[in-house]
């Protein structure tokens, strides 16, 4: 399946604006994650902290809804979503 | 009105389009890149979801307070010290529901609207944390 | 600026003209003219003492918050529904002193400052009462 | 002593935006009002109440300076004052 990631701010710089991944089907948010980081230590060290959780700061929507709670790890992703990540607002 | 634009906004011309007859008081709130020794700053936005959460703050607050007409222009793009970064107009009959709808926006939209900026300084950049932190305003 | 004057104001160019470099957030209140089944209405002013009196608020409100300016203008004369009353803009480095500020001289100018307000109907006209009275807004 | 006094609103209505009065030295606030009634009696109707004391939403100021309590009625008046009369204020 194919997701979409979109980065903005500092995540859009190391990883770029937008991505397209080709995922297996029922891969949840983290493994999408993982598979970035995979090919950046950069975008690694800034979505993740030291214990290998998701940084508590880093923002993630899926089909621009904010996720949150346990679902930042393991909401499923489906064929077309786009999955964002941001560091937190800062509007105004 | 609810746009992100990079043009800047004009404050006479959004504030006559929100008269109504029943209007007797307009508040407005206009964020300013300020000097915190910058030498100018990039605002980026999550465009359609930034835009789709500037409507649903201004739908809580037409329900929350009894306001006529809630305007909101967010710029992105590159700007200097004292250019116009956001603009909020609200109308209402009374001037208390017109201040507090125009300062519940912008409070919610520091929160939740996906927007960042990056400082540029004479010899670094940075990028701007979240509100309670280098929030500019 | 303190001003009582005839002439309509242009909110946009008051606003450039409160900008420093420090100025992160501008707060401005204006008050209109609404149909409360009035056609039209006079505003009569103590003019030396309603310009003194302003100037007073000016001043308590900058002692009481870190504000960078004030600037009042009060019309007078014959208004229509819609017209423009009065323009407060209030610029400071953030945000909740622009709101305070300006909703303290707004509050202060209403009780304090001798203006006075004809209203004319159909048939008849009125004078309109202080706050808490029949005030605008 | 000549004394200047500026109505406004409907007391502008009734006795003119500016009247010119010659007192007697010493004359307090309330001899320039009564003065003014003798003179009309609307405009005695606006200024004191049916007790014949000055009613109580009736704002008056010497030399632009607001005069309240027992002042209202007591305040000397001195040559050159001016004495204002109005009705609470509406601005904004």
């Amino acid at each position: 399946m194919i997701v979409r990631i979109k980065a903005f701010a500092r995540f859009r710089e190391i990883i770029g604006s937008e991505n397209t991944l080709d995922l297996d089907e029922g891969t949840p948010v983290l493994g999408a994650l993982k598979n970035l980081s995979a090919g950046s230590k950069d975008f690694r060290d800034a979505c993740f902290d030291r214990e290998g959780t998701i940084a508590s700061h880093v923002v993630l929507m899926i089909n621009g809804k904010r996720i949150s709670g346990r679902d930042r790890e393991s909401m499923v992703l489906h064929d077309g979503d786009e999955l964002a990540i941001f560091p937190p607002v800062a509007g105004g | 009105m609810i746009r992100l634009q990079q043009d800047d906004f004009n404050v006479t011309t959004l504030v006559e389009a929100a008269k109504s007859r029943e209007t007797g008081a307009i508040v407005t709130f206009i964020g300013i890149v300020r000097d915190d020794g910058i030498e100018c700053m990039e605002l980026e936005a999550y465009h359609e979801v930034a835009e789709r959460e500037l409507a649903v703050i201004r739908d809580e607050a037409m329900k929350e307070f009894p306001l006529h007409s809630v305007d909101i222009i967010h710029r992105t793009g590159p700007l200097r010290v004292g250019d116009n970064i956001v603009l909020i107009v609200v109308s209402a009959g009374h001037r208390k529901e017109a201040f507090l709808g125009c300062e519940y926006i912008i409070d919610r939209l520091k929160q939740t609207v996906p927007i960042w900026k990056k400082e540029y300084l004479k010899d670094s950049s940075r990028w701007v944390g979240g509100e309670e932190r280098h929030g500019h305003s």
